[in-house]
């Protein structure tokens, strides 16, 4: 009774990355910034992996093959039924957002800041965007951001492509009031600590459940435990102990 | 039409279903997805005397069949517990167990006073063996005088029927079952979770910040049938079983094994729904069975 | 090129994978299908004083992720066994590892005895821990007295060295650990078969003809894992580590853990190329974790 | 390194049957009465299944809806690929027949004496066909031994079908020289009471390996103690201990 999902396509996008068209009722996925928690057939958890784009009933996810789960999940062929817990999280809060925001994405944080730039421009907001990534190869999504018309600067940990260096080594080619980021841990607190200006940053844990049953996923912030399944993934500026 | 109705002391229920405690929450968020009323109870997430936060994370892990928590009873405490239980009536109507954990047995007592007055408990289950918390309190189930002063304190106090949740971690658990039996247990819940770990191979260091979890889902149903049918042969009092159920012919394996009722925790963390699907298709399952009754089956397997 | 090979008392082993008592026979099956020379080693079946038949059928139930088996150490007794040895090199030219039961200490004694001038036995080791046998086999694995009695007799005769196999059906391994240390022991494995059970709902009886059964293969990884690292921290003698592994990964896991070799059960009756698979791709899968000699992961992952 | 068989065809052939045609490499297989170990996933253990009929690489198998694996084993569409050990056990040695061996099966004990009856033909013998169900949905392969020329019988337990009874009932209406049976325990049992005739007697157990190595399917034999697996399935009517 939990939704299924077809697979549509499921291709390779950059060193390790796939991309997964999905088809199934989205009717519960509301905001950018929400996962999707998949079962895989042979493992017992699922694995939460954000919502990167919307259209009607099809679904896009950007994952990379990290362990068995998603070695398994770049098999799939198109056809293949999942099962799938929809619409979890909180995801951003667009409503918040200053006039020029700056999405900054490291790594498979990319992916949720590309619905959620969708949702800025039809709000009427001016995003841009700042992705790190290791490696030449390991850049994605670069070109759909430009596409949408956004300022995308790349930056890459080994200079193989865009500015060389970490995400915050290239703050300084934005103009923005806001921040919206999603990436590694290190990455939003040095995000954090070289920018004063307000925002909300999306985070990871392990998760037993995903939709608040289990408190496996409990982090501590200044407004006390939240669930990162349900009272996250996306955690505001203000709230964040680190 | 196949009986699903069992009994629990101081209970009817419905069916023998009974999302297991730390699974389930409060109910909330399984309220948000249909009725829970269709479930026969439901137990709430262990509660101590003072509000904990629990382990650090990450608390869960992944293996076969199964899943390491860490969590570490995390809770509010009971104070605030007995506060909240007063709104659970908006979205269950039925009476719920209470699952209460402490680090003494003064703080077990305390838990089962507050819980004296409140209507909606029918059940308090003693949780005297979760592997999760440092300081004793797991000791109090691997241990069978620990165990029966334990529920003779509990029941010096308490006005509802008193169950103790069993810990599979023991040599002999029978003999730990009898003790409890001996000290005045109205019933005895099994199993809790089997302590594992995982190792992360890239850290090369435990994966849970807590070093090692406890261990439940499918991987555990074999160990929680043979101990359920050992206490059954070893006891008279009603035994609540759980570990790794998963399906309708579960529920009736460890219902023929010689529980009274089932509890099911990991499989309703992966899959939500899983309470409806088993209760919508016990009748048939029991059918092929040629089981008219559910409370017929109870140790059947004897 | 990562350096594969281990050490273990009197042996040196080309890499660390053995196949686990009672899921190899004495290999022939597994020669009939490749070159059982790459293994590190391998445990042949379990051994007793007299010739026994073992338990009546069903012998084996299935499980999630696992399986249990109640064949109750079916063999030929240990003097046929020693005759039939004579012929092992023909294809197998390593040491091998033999393993022994006992329903006395003087039956564990004159099975270690009638070893001592085997000359391809490299290791003895000491099942104290199997689940499937009535009449006290398992009790000497689940009181550390005894545990130490057996480990301290066949010392005293047994000119190879003993690893005494524990039981994972205890409240505390690192006490029945320690007191083999103490009496002697040259190394432990473990873990050996988690008790378990499963009922069969047509006939509404337990689906094995023994009742219970040994519950292993993946199902019980966390467990094995847990208890290996316990161990380790517990004792200074060297550790087989076993219980659930089934790939090349889990070897590693199960070697950061504390493991100076692996060995491998159940994994290989479902599948027998197992055993080639694994040592074939350990060294790509050690080379992903930054691994370059096995010896260096023993016990890192504390 | 097992062998991978393709499935070609699964189709329903009478109540809760199946039959499965796989596509891979056979050569391990050289005798009727020989079984598959089939992987399925999401099972830790494998299935065995009787050889049914042998093409070439073409194999056919016919099995009986009974637990949860072989209901799983149903639903696989043409295509996919299964993990199998092919070839195991004794299978029936045709060399002992007699001139006019019978054939007789109960249930799912039928399939494996179509591929015998095959090879006894080959081999210039004259076998008849006895087949035991319980009713004339389940009955199967009627049609396929007649085919092959072989006079046959079938008893169905509530007469819907040929002979009322069980298949000892209409043992008189043949004449042989040898038997060759499978099928549930108290058939083989009956037909060992009702007849002198010389014959062999195919088994089942439960299985850990299926090749030899765990000792979970031993019997007792008047020669010892044997595995189903390996020293069976198939015993000669001397051996038998019941
Ligand atoms: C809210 C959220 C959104 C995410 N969105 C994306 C995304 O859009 N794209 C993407 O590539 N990745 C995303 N991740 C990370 C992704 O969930 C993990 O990489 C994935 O679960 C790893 O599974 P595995 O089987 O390959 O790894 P394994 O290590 O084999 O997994 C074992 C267990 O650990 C869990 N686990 C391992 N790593 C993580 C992690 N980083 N976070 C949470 N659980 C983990 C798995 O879910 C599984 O339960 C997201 C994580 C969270 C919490
Ligand atoms: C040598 C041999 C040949 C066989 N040939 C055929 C055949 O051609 N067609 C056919 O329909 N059936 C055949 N069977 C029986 C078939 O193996 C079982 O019906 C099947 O394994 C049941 O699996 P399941 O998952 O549906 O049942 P479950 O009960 O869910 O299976 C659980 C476990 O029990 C085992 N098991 C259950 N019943 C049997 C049984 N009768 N024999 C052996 N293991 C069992 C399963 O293999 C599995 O390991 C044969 C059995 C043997 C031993
Ligand atoms: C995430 C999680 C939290 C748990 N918390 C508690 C708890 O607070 N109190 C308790 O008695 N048992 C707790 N348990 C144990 C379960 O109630 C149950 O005994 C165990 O998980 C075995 O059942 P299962 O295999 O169906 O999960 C917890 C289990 C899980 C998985
Ligand atoms: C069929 C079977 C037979 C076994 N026989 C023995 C035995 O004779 N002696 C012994 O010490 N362990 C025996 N074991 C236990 C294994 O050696 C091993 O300790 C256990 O199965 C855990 O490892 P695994 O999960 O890899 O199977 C047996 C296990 C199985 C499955
Ligand atoms: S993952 Fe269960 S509460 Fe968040
Ligand atoms: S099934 Fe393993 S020996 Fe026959």
């Amino acid at each position: 009774m939990a939704e299924k999902f077809t697979v549509v396509t499921n291709i390779n996008i950059a060193k390790d990355v796939f991309l997964m068209q999905l088809y199934g009722n989205t009717e519960k996925i509301t905001r950018p910034g929400q996962f999707v928690h998949i079962e895989l057939p042979g493992f017992f958890l699922r694995r939460p992996i954000s919502v990167c784009d919307l259209n009607g009933y099809k679904m896009t996810i950007v994952y990379k093959v990290f362990g068995d789960g998603t070695q398994y999940m770049s098999t799939l062929p198109a056809g293949t039924v999942l099962d799938v817990l929809p619409g979890l999280g909180n995801g951003f809060d667009t409503e918040k957002s200053g006039a020029r925001p700056l999405l900054i994405g490291g790594g498979v944080g990319v992916p949720p800041l590309y619905m959620l730039a969708k949702r800025l421009i039809r709000d009427g907001k001016r995003p841009a965007a700042l992705l790190g990534f290791n490696s030449a190869d390991d850049v994605f999504f670069k070109e759909e951001f430009e596409r949408l018309g956004l300022k995308t600067v790349v930056a890459t940990a080994d200079g193989s492509m865009g500015v060389k260096g970490v995400v915050t080594d290239a703050l300084d080619q934005f103009a923005f009031d806001y921040i919206f980021t999603c990436g590694p841990l290190p990455m939003l607190k040095a995000v954090y600590e070289k920018t004063d200006a307000d925002g909300q940053y999306s985070f990871e844990e392990r998760m037993g459940c995903g939709f608040g049953a289990c408190m496996g996923c409990v982090c501590k912030t200044q407004k006390g435990y939240k669930r990162i399944c349900k009272e996250g993934p996306v955690l505001k500026r203000e709230e964040i102990v680190w | 039409m196949v009986d699903l109705s069992v009994t629990l002391p101081g209970m009817e229920l419905d069916n023998p279903v009974i999302p297991a405690s730390g699974c389930f929450g409060y109910g909330r968020e399984f309220a948000d997805l249909y009725d829970i009323n269709i479930l026969g109870s439901f137990v709430f997430k262990g509660t101590t005397k003072e509000p904990r936060f629990g382990n650090p994370t990450p608390r869960i892990a992944e293996t076969p069949s199964g899943m390491l928590n860490a969590v570490g009873l995390q809770n509010p405490g009971i104070d605030v517990v007995v506060k909240q239980l007063a709104y659970l009536n908006r979205y269950f109507r039925k009476k719920v167990i209470a699952n209460i954990s402490g680090f003494s047995i003064d703080e077990f007592v305390y838990c089962a006073e507050k819980l004296n007055d409140v209507e909606q408990v029918g059940i308090i289950e003693v949780n005297i063996s979760c592997p999760n918390v440092h300081g004793g309190g797991i000791a109090f189930g691997t241990d069978a005088k620990s165990a029966a002063q334990v529920t003779k304190a509990v029941k010096a106090v308490a006005k509802k029927p008193v169950f103790i949740k069993l810990s599979p971690n023991v040599t002999d658990i029978t003999e730990i079952a009898k003790a409890c039996e001996d000290a005045g247990a109205d019933g005895l819940s099994l199993i809790n979770t089997l302590l594992g770990m995982r190792i992360d191979l890239k850290k090369r260091k435990p994966l849970l910040a807590n070093k090692t979890g406890g261990l439940s889902g499918p991987a555990v149903f074999p160990v929680a049938v043979r101990m359920v049918y050992q206490v059954y042969e070893a006891v008279k009092i009603p035994i609540m079983g759980m570990g790794g159920v998963s399906s309708a012919k579960d529920v009736l394996e460890m219902m023929m094994a010689g529980a009274s009722a089932v509890q099911i925790g990991a499989a309703g963390l992966k899959n939500p729904y899983i309470f409806k699907e088993i209760i919508q298709s016990l009748p048939e399952t029991a059918e092929k069975y040629g089981i008219k009754r559910l409370k017929d089956i109870i140790g059947a397997g004897h």
